[in-house]
């Protein structure tokens, strides 16, 4: 059994819905939002590394790029993971809790 | 005389440019100083738009009406691509240009005393307004008269929102809404003409000239063009059934507001038919000319058997204009010369005669601040002056020969029996009803015991109001007499149009 | 610039009263200045027209005026012109002279009025429309004195704006008038379109060569002059109050007395009749229209005599007696014979002014009391008014002896009508003419009736009314009385005077202005008459006849005379009218019990039918005024607010609005509808792009 | 090497300034923050009309990852600028609510780096890195006011939907990564011409989704009213011109760029995106009482609008995108000067009802801002009406008359809101007294109303513009 | 096979890990669960070959990411309240368009190369991922690199601006302060008025 391109692209898919899934499901905890997103991001670089691995080189085909792009993807979720806590840190001081429930203040 | 100077140009702007320095003075006025430019702005104003008056009479002295043709054209470069600054005028708009010049200083006159707040404003939006409606009837291009049309919204949302009567909110926003939704569609239409323009012709334009002279408009896309057309035209006549913003419109507004809606802003639907519709979608427009005809009748008669049960002086009046308004289209789309030149000569008379109504309802408002019919009565007790000037208006609405009403309603008649019968008695069963409503209104209002107790001792007319009704009644009696003044003047282009159509028409458009 | 003279003055003389007499300007020029300007300049007028009248009747031709230019738009030109001849001199001596006498009347009648220069404007007013009218030489201008005497009629039936009944009737007048108006216009508009022209010489000239053209109308197809014919005539209808279109004048009796006698008796009225006359070449070319208009007329003269049987306003009476007059004179324009209504127009309007202004004495002695139950004997009161009435209602009644040139003027006209129908109808094979003269043969005896009924209710008998006013009732001033002898003198030898002019060697008189050749009028001369001239008569002679002495001199000639009791009949009719009235009104308490019995009993149904003038006007109420007020309110109130703004506009911004709620709620504030939305998105889209692609 | 540095100077000074700034804003004066800002404003300035003073030079720069040309010079300018004006209007009102710290400057300038990457990006990966590098100084700037519940909710809100969308959009850039083997937009384009797969359509689909949500298009649109709603007000003013410019500018490059051969596949997309826009943004704000959330319906209607040239995917119709863009960022730089200068005794202007009678009380700015209406509106001869005229024409021109007809009928619905401001301020009474507001706010609103006002269609300046807008454009292609 | 065997665990693993980060009811147990999930991916990473990303998923998420998020979910201390009935109560719909969208993405992404099964193409054994990386991560790369770094610094930026908070009233060594002291700073010199007291 050949564990072939499609495959890692199935994987990435689920993750990626089960991240989508997640944040709308979700009602009680924005830190799970969060996380979600991590989620997704990280089934984006399953999709980028798969993608990457299989790839011939030649014909103007980068299989290198999709390494980088996922290292980059790297940086930055952490970058918005500092950012996305900080503001949730501002958030819960101001309101007292996080539930999703109660984010909506603002609506209309 | 006016080889060497932009007079359109001018005649146009003058007045925006008298509003710009009302406004910018009234920036470095004080709060005593304000107070002072309230009471000065109507003098101001009236100068501007007298001036305005004059150029435009020597205009109109100056213009050859034996040409077809566009004359003082002026051309500048604009906005490039085809869409440039063009102006020039024919005998279909000198006349409207004038009316436009001739109702606004009457406007402005009968204002300054029925406006209690905000003087300087009101005049500021009243010279912006007469620089956009000026600017409609001079513009070739038709960007540019996309330009001037759609502006007009503003300063009049303005005017009836602010100064206008109780429910005025509702009836600036159904004023704008309803005519901006009928221009939008034109303006995709103009857009789709100039697209087209750049596919027939190799390079796009909207020089209104090139456009009626040598664009071909396939047959199927002239019908959507035309209503596209149609749709703004129809809004501004307006046309039933798109005619209910007007009277509310017309209650709301105050007095100046109404004449100039009535007088001139409803024209430009009708200018619109003859400058665009006709020339640029010949066969559209004779393909669905019957739909404008029933339209027309419908209005007519339908408008002023409701123009018969209104309890409002005002919505009175603005039904009736409806319905005059009705014998403007029907009269335009019999392409035949009576018929246009009477749709032309009832828009002209029309603006004399329903600005002069408005104004009548203007005097008695100013002193009763109220236009139920059932307040008055007996009015001609102590206004014997006020009930002669509006029995010859009414007379004129009514239609009666000898008034300017009844040249443009005969012509009209005639022009649309010659395309059908049936069209002619329906409208000539409007003469009817005219008469109907017209005469219970004065019956109600001027005859009659006088018993309200408020109205005891109203003043008649003063100077001012004499001022602004007489020249309406003069031109009501003078155009009535002798109406060569206008068909001379329009006869040769009228001609050409027809001509132009008949050609384009005879050849299937292609 | 003689008739520059006779049609402006009096426009001049409104002018100036209305505008300087009147509080318009303050009343600068005083009562009487403006009084005696409108009246002098009126007989001015009414001086120069009977020269005008004697220099035209006598043979001079006189060409087009033209004053301005008017309306000049393609093809369809009209001026503002003065076509003269006979007919358009016989109008002016009739609008004229009449006007002029019932301005210097109105003097008197007035006195007690506080805006008379607004009333000597509005009758100058009046009378330049009518001029405009008889003297125009297109049917645009025409059309202009047409409405314009319709609206100097509407203001001076409104001239007491206080009084709610007469602005109703005022409206009424202008509004019918309309309707008839309409049919005027689109007269007109139907000879733009045949003829491409306007102008009475262009048209009628070309009347021959389109005789056969048809021409589609609503939806039929129509031959083009009967069309043509038929549409005028309902302008001359509605102007000339005839069946169907009539309900007006009685109401316009609301009006000042003067107004009554000048407008709604001896001009404007009659301006129906003259329409038809100066379109006779047209009707000559009309046989069915013809025929229409004499069942018409015919059928009007029987109804409103028999509405004026039962009448007790004085004025009423009057006035439906004017409306069965007026049938006459259609019928006999009907039949042909424009020559006899035009004569009959003639003679009316003195008559009738002068019943009018005697009423009008009567009244003004009365305090303005109209209805006849509470008059009674006043003779005595006012005797010169009672010996012109007597004139006038001899001169109606048609008395005179037949066969020789001895009566009171409606004597020669009306039974010129009467035998010219019987002519139409016996000799002419015309079904229309047989009635119309029996019609008029029976409307003949009760005008005698009510005429007669008028005079013994008014003057005889006891008095009836309140003591007060009889005490006080006097014989008029002399402004009122001069006027009465005028017209007295009119109504009593009008007829004898003229007859030979109208109706005698009519060709010398008319000029062609009527048309007094036989030949073409189908409905008059059938084959048979052809045959039967041109057999017995050497055609020279015959045309040379025809030529001088009209179809009806010829056929009286030919026939030597109608049989005697075609020329008796009518007189007969009179005096048995005479007599029934004489009967009911003068024997033993007379009016008196009349008046007393119908109190009682509500008089008989027939009575009631004829009281309520048939119930026409309730029929119109119902249908025409209540109909537009609920077809008014309906298009408002359902048409326009419900439907076109319920669904235009405000239906819009209902819906909008309505939407814009649904999509704040959908915009709920929480983080999970928001992603969701997003993702519904990107899952949506993606279907979208790949709907085609299948996957 | 030099060659990038040449092209790329204005964004490296950007960043060696910002970094600088920063650097000097961390000492404990109390007035640097003030400093910081002049500095920032005058050194967008000068980003602004830099590539002018250089001669608009082109070429790539970072080995192709960024491609300078005459479009990323002209949509920078207007970044530039109007980040600027964003700067300047915050200042007093930062200082009122004793916000006024100099790290907003310093993240203005780092966003608009981002967005400059943004609009030069040549590669899937410099867009990324620009969006990113925009994105995380927006979130921070919306809850810059973090003690405000509305506006860290309004942070957190743009935050997490910002993620989403940013997984949406790296979603699609791995997959037409994986089906073209590069993130170069050359090479994509080639292989695109070369035949799309469906591989390469669904991920620009995905691609477009998350660029979708930077120019709140719908369905992507509903942070945007919160999140204009809770951010500070001159933030609210800075997110609704310059990163929209930015994306707007972005989408556009990807889809004549790489996605040019496959315009079928994406004009569906994007007149999805422009219809439900013009009509959610149209209708959504008629039932708006903040002027702040009426802005952000306002701007996603107008998204709408700017993307129907787009979907000619002509080269008159980028042109007429970047003409209505620039004209709507001048409008909104406008209408947010205005508000900010309205302080009333309780605070800020946020309710439409706030502003009732200003016309009485402020004549000269219920002038100004209802110009901005009329001109948001499209009214003629106000600018917005151009900016339409120029946008439409060309869908037009690409048989999308359908779609303009929708636009418009969408810019009726829209004029109903507009006109309530324009009513408020009008017609009816005043009820707030107005504080005297500073002058650069003055300025910058009469400036911009200068702009809107039509004397600016000069022919001078109209054609001229129009040729800059057109070589910018045509850069592209 | 053993590739295959590795490969179904460790996707397994993932799935069902990052599940239970949505399902768990303590955010705690999500933030473990998420740690579970990066190591699967950094397993699968390595049966890719991209060794140098599967270290850094594991340093940088694991080490740095995850630990953030404990910290604040930690920090923060919500409550644990039941989350069961607003999860079911949602569930249908959201696991409709879950569903939906992934049958779109396999189908557009997966589906196109399930056809034909495509292996792990062999990299040149002599560079390892790690040097491959640095050939082009300062070279091709650099800029985005940069900006990348500026992005860092936006983030740190932004963490500081949102949380820190200067306390009023608290007194603080300051070192450089004290070693900056003068006599000028240190001493006030006051000429005190006779009879008028300081103040």
């Amino acid at each position: 059994m050949v564990i072939g391109l499609a495959h890692y692209l199935v994987v990435a898919a689920i993750l990626f819905t089960i991240g989508v899934f997640g944040i709308f499901v979700n009602r009680k905890n924005v830190i799970i939002i969060l996380m979600c997103v991590e989620l997704i991001l990280l089934a984006v670089n399953i999709n980028f590394v798969a993608f990457s691995a299989h790839m011939a080189e030649g014909a103007g085909n980068n299989p290198m790029a999709g390494q980088v792009f996922a290292l980059f993807i790297l940086t930055v979720a952490a970058a918005e993971a500092a950012v996305g806590l900080a503001i949730l840190v501002v958030y819960f001081r101001n309101r007292g809790n996080i539930a999703v429930e109660n984010i909506d203040l603002m609506k209309g | 005389m006016f080889d060497s100077i932009p007079i359109l140009s001018l005649i146009t702007f003058i007045p925006l440019v008298g509003a710009l320095i009302l406004a910018v003075i009234s920036k470095f006025a004080g709060e005593t100083g304000r107070e002072q430019l309230d009471k000065n702005a109507p003098r101001v104003a009236l100068v501007v738009s007298g001036v305005v008056f004059l150029l435009s009479l020597l205009l109109t002295f100056d213009f050859d009406s034996a040409k077809a043709g566009f004359q003082f054209i002026e051309e500048y470069p604009w906005l490039g691509g085809g869409i440039e600054y063009r102006m020039g005028v024919d005998g279909i708009s000198i006349l409207f240009i004038l009316l436009t010049a001739f109702l606004t200083p009457l406007c402005i006159i009968a204002s300054a005393t029925s406006v209690k707040s905000r003087m300087l404003e009101y005049m500021v939006a009243f010279l912006v307004l007469e620089t956009l409606m000026i600017g409609v009837f001079v513009a070739l291009d038709l960007v540019l008269f996309y330009l001037f049309f759609e502006a007009v919204l503003i300063p009049m949302f303005i005017i009836i929102g602010v100064w206008g009567g109780k429910n005025r909110v509702y009836a600036s926003y159904k004023f704008f809404l309803y005519t901006l939704l009928g221009s939008v569609l034109m303006l995709a239409a103009i857009l789709w003409i100039y697209s087209h323009s750049g596919q027939q012709l190799g390079s796009p334009t909207t020089d209104m000239r090139v456009l009626m002279s040598e664009l071909k408009i396939p047959g199927g896309a002239q019908t959507w063009l035309w209503l596209a057309f149609f749709a703004s035209f129809a809004v501004k006549m307006p046309m039933w059934p798109v005619h209910t913003w007007l009277p509310d419109a017309h209650v709301e507004a105050p007095t100046a507001g109404s004449v100039i809606l009535a007088g001139i802003l409803l024209k430009l639907g009708g200018y619109g038919f003859l400058r665009f519709s006709i020339p640029m979608f010949p066969n559209a427009s004779l393909e669905l000319a019957p739909i404008i005809f029933w339209m027309s009748i419908i209005a007519i008669i339908y408008t002023s058997l409701v123009a018969y049960r209104q309890n409002d002086i005002k919505k009175l009046i603005a039904y009736s204009s409806v319905a005059h308004m009705g014998f403007v289209t029907m009269g335009i789309f019999t392409f035949n010369t009576q018929g246009i030149q009477g749709g032309i000569y009832q828009m002209l008379s029309h603006g004399v005669i329903s600005g002069a109504l408005f104004f009548c309802v203007g005097v008695i408002y100013d002193r009763m601040h109220t236009r139920e019919i059932s307040f008055y009565g007996g009015l001609v007790k102590h206004m014997p002056v006020y009930a002669a000037f509006f029995m010859l208006f009414t007379m004129a609405n009514v239609g009666l020969p000898g008034t300017s009403g009844f040249v443009g309603e005969i012509l009209t008649m005639v022009g649309a029996y010659q395309v059908s019968p049936w069209i002619a008695a329906g409208a000539a069963i409007g003469m009817i009803l005219s008469a109907m409503y017209a005469l219970h209104l004065y019956r109600e209002v001027i005859f009659g015991e006088q018993t309200n107790e408020k109205l005891e001792g109203i003043a008649d007319m003063t100077r001012r109001e004499w001022i602004v009704l007489a020249p309406l009644a003069i031109m009501t009696i003078v155009l009535g007499v002798y109406p060569a003044l206008i068909t001379d003047v329009t006869s040769a282009s009228v001609e050409n149009l027809i001509a132009d159509f008949a050609t384009a028409t005879a050849t299937g458009g292609e | 610039m003689l008739y520059h003279v006779i049609v402006f003055a009096p426009l001049i003389g409104a002018i100036i009263a209305g505008l300087a007499g009147t509080r318009f300007m303050g009343g600068k020029l005083g009562e009487k200045p403006s009084m005696i300007i409108t009246t002098g300049l009126l007989f001015l007028s009414a001086i120069l027209s009977w020269y005008a009248f004697i220099k035209i009747g006598g043979g001079h031709k006189e060409p087009d005026v033209n004053v301005l230019r008017w309306m000049d738009v393609g093809n369809m030109k009209a001026n503002w012109a003065f076509k003269i001849d006979t007919l358009t001199a016989v109008m002016l001596v009739v609008v004229n002279s009449v006007s002029a006498l019932v301005h210097l009347y109105s003097w008197g009648y007035m006195s007690d009025d506080n805006y008379k220069p607004r009333f000597f404007a509005y009758l100058s007013l009046f009378t330049f429309a009518m001029l405009m009218l008889v003297t125009s030489n297109n049917f645009i201008q025409m059309f202009f004195g047409w409405e314009g005497v319709g609206l100097a009629s509407y203001l001076l039936i409104g001239y007491y704006y206080k009084k709610p009944s007469a602005n109703a009737a005022a409206i009424k007048a202008f509004v019918t008038n309309r309707v008839g108006d309409v049919g005027l216009a689109l007269g007109v508009m139907t000879i733009f379109l045949v003829f491409g022209s306007v102008e009475f010489d262009t048209v009628f000239g070309a009347i021959a060569e389109n005789s056969d053209r048809k021409l589609p109308f609503l939806g039929m197809e129509f031959d083009a002059i009967e069309l043509i014919a038929a549409l005028l005539f309902i302008g001359a209808m509605g102007k000339s109050a005839q069946f169907l279109l009539h309900v007006w004048l009685p109401d316009a009796m609301e009006g000042p007395t003067p107004v009554s006698a000048l407008i709604h008796a001896a001009t404007m009225v009659t301006a129906g009749v003259f329409l038809v006359c100066r379109a006779s070449a047209i009707y000559e070319a009309a046989p069915i229209t013809s025929g229409f208009i004499t069942v018409i007329g015919a059928f009007t003269a029987f109804f409103a005599a028999t509405v004026a049987l039962v009448q007790n306003d004085i004025k009423r009476v009057i006035a439906y007696s004017t409306c069965s007059q007026l049938g006459y004179m259609f019928f006999a324009a009907g039949v042909g014979a424009y020559s006899a209504a035009m004569f009959h127009l003639f003679t009316h309007a003195f008559f009738k002014a002068l019943l009018f202004l005697c009423a009008g004495s009567v009244i003004h002695a009365m305090h303005h009391e109209q209805d006849m139950r509470k008059m009674g004997g006043i003779r005595k009161k006012v005797p010169l008014t009672y010996i012109a009435m007597i004139i006038g209602t001899l001169a109606i009644t048609g008395i005179g002896i037949p066969g020789t040139k001895i009566g009171f003027a409606g004597f020669f006209s009306k039974d010129a009508i009467i035998e010219a129908a019987y002519t139409a109808g016996t000799v002419g094979g015309s079904n229309a003419g047989v009635f119309a003269f029996w019609v008029g043969i029976v409307a003949a005896l009760m005008t005698s009736f009510y005429s007669w009924r008028l005079i013994f209710m008014t003057f005889h008998g006891k008095y009836r009314g309140d003591k007060h006013t009889f005490d006080h009732a006097h014989e008029s001033p002399m402004t009122m009385l001069v006027p009465l002898g005028l017209l007295s003198v009119g109504a009593l030898a009008a007829g004898a005077i003229f007859y030979s002019k109208f109706m005698g060697n009519a060709g010398d008189f008319w000029h062609g202005a009527l048309p007094v050749h036989a030949g073409e009028h189908a409905a008059l001369a059938p084959e048979h008459l052809y045959a039967a001239a041109e057999t017995s008569h050497a055609s020279d002679a015959y045309h040379d006849e025809v030529k001088h002495g009209g179809l009806f001199g010829w056929l009286f000639n030919k026939y030597h005379g109608y049989p005697w009791w075609v020329l008796l009949l009518p007189l007969v009719v009179s005096v048995i009218g005479f007599i029934t009235a004489f009967m009911m009104y003068m024997r033993g308490r007379g009016a008196e019990q009349h008046i007393e019995t119908i109190e009682e009993t509500g008089g008989s149904p027939l009575y009631k039918f004829l009281l309520n003038k048939w119930y026409i006007d309730e029929i119109y109420d119902a249908t025409f005024v209540k109909g537009a007020r609920a077809i008014g309110d309906l298009f408002w109130k359902i048409g326009d607010i419900k439907i076109i703004d319920g669904l235009g506009p405000n239906g819009v911004a209902a819906f909008t609005a309505g939407a814009a709620k649904r999509l704040s709620k959908l915009q709920s504030g929480y983080l999970f509808h928001y992603a969701f939305v997003m993702l519904l998105g990107v899952a949506a889209i993606i279907a979208l792009v790949f709907r085609t692609v299948g996957g | 090497m030099l060659q990038t540095i040449s092209l790329f100077a204005p964004q490296l000074l950007l960043a060696v300034t910002a970094s600088l700034l920063l650097g000097f804003g961390v000492s404990k004066d109390k007035d640097r923050s003030i400093i910081v800002r002049y500095i920032a404003v005058g050194l967008l300035i000068l980003f602004a009309f830099i590539g002018l003073l250089l001669g608009q030079p082109t070429g790539e720069a970072f080995k192709g990852a960024l491609r300078v040309d005459n479009y990323s010079h002209y949509v920078n300018m207007f970044m530039g600028l109007s980040a600027a004006a964003a700067l300047m209007f915050s200042k007093s009102y930062f200082q009122t609510e004793k916000l006024d710290r100099y790290e907003y400057s310093v993240l203005v300038l780092y966003a608009v780096l981002g967005m400059s990457i943004m609009v030069s990006a040549n590669s899937l990966l410099s867009l990324y890195i620009g969006i990113e590098l925009q994105s995380l100084a927006l979130y921070v700037m919306a809850a810059f006011n973090r003690d405000s519940l509305r506006a860290s909710e309004a942070g957190l809100k743009y935050f997490v939907l910002g993620a989403i969308s940013s997984g949406l959009l790296l979603y699609g850039s791995s997959l037409i990564y994986g089906f073209t083997g590069s993130l170069e937009f050359d090479r994509i384009a080639q292989v695109v011409s070369e035949g799309a797969t469906p591989g390469i359509i669904a991920g620009m689909v995905f691609l477009l989704c998350g660029l979708a949500f930077k120019i709140s298009a719908v369905p992507f649109h509903m942070w945007t009213p919160d999140v204009y709603e809770g951010s500070p007000t001159p933030v609210t003013g800075f997110f609704s011109a310059a990163p929209k410019f930015a994306a707007m500018a972005l989408i556009a490059r990807l889809v004549v760029g790489p996605f040019g051969d496959i315009v079928t596949q994406w004009q569906q997309v994007i007149i999805v995106l422009a219809v439900l826009s013009m009509f959610v943004g149209a209708i959504g704000a008629l039932a708006q009482t903040n002027v702040k959330r009426l802005m952000a319906y306002s701007s996603i209607a107008n998204m709408g609008y700017a993307l129907v040239p787009l979907a000619a995917g002509t080269v008159a119709g980028v042109k007429g995108m970047l003409i209505f863009m620039s004209i709507y960022v001048i409008t909104v730089i406008g209408i947010f000067a205005c508000i900010l200068q309205m302080r009333i005794r309780n605070g800020m202007v946020e309710q439409i009802s706030d502003l009732s009678g200003l016309s009485k009380s402020n004549k000269s700015l219920a002038i100004i801002l209802s110009l901005f209406m009329f001109s948001l509106m499209g009214i003629p001869p106000l600018l917005g009406f151009f900016g339409k005229w120029f946008a439409f024409a060309p869908a037009v021109e690409a048989n999308l008359t359908w779609l303009v007809v929708l636009a418009l009928i969408a810019s009726v619905i829209g004029a109903f809101y507009y006109l309530r401001l324009v009513k408020t301020m009008w017609f009816e009474q005043p009820e707030n007294e107005f504080v005297q507001a500073p002058k650069t706010l003055r300025g910058l609103s009469a400036i911009s109303v200068l702009l809107v006002f039509p004397l600016l269609i000069l022919p001078f300046i109209a054609v001229r513009s129009q040729g800059i807008i057109a070589l910018a454009a045509e850069s592209l292609f | 096979m053993l590739v295959a065997i590795s490969f179904y665990l460790l996707a397994a693993v993932a799935i069902a890990a990052a599940f239970m980060v949505v399902a768990s009811k303590n955010p705690v147990h999500s933030v473990m669960y998420l740690i579970l999930t990066f190591f699967s991916a950094a397993g699968l990473f390595i049966l890719l070959g991209a060794e140098f990303l599967a270290l850094l998923i594991v340093m940088v998420y694991v080490g740095a990411v995850a630990v953030l998020f404990l910290f604040v979910v930690m920090m923060l201390d919500v409550d644990f309240v039941e989350m069961k009935q607003g999860f079911l109560q949602y569930l249908p719909v959201g696991a409709l368009v879950g569903v939906v969208l992934f049958i779109e993405m396999f189908l557009v992404g997966a589906a196109y190369f399930s056809g034909e099964p495509t292996t792990v193409v062999e990299r040149d054994p002599n560079v390892s991922n790690l040097e491959a990386f640095g050939e082009v991560l300062y070279t091709e790369y650099a800029g985005m690199f940069e900006a990348a770094g500026l992005i860092l610094l936006v983030a740190l930026i932004g963490a500081v601006v949102l949380t820190l908070r200067e306390r009023e009233g608290v007194r603080k060594q300051n070192i450089l302060e004290q070693n900056a002291r003068t006599r000028a700073t240190g001493v006030e010199h006051v000429d005190i008025e006779p009879g008028q007291g300081i103040g």
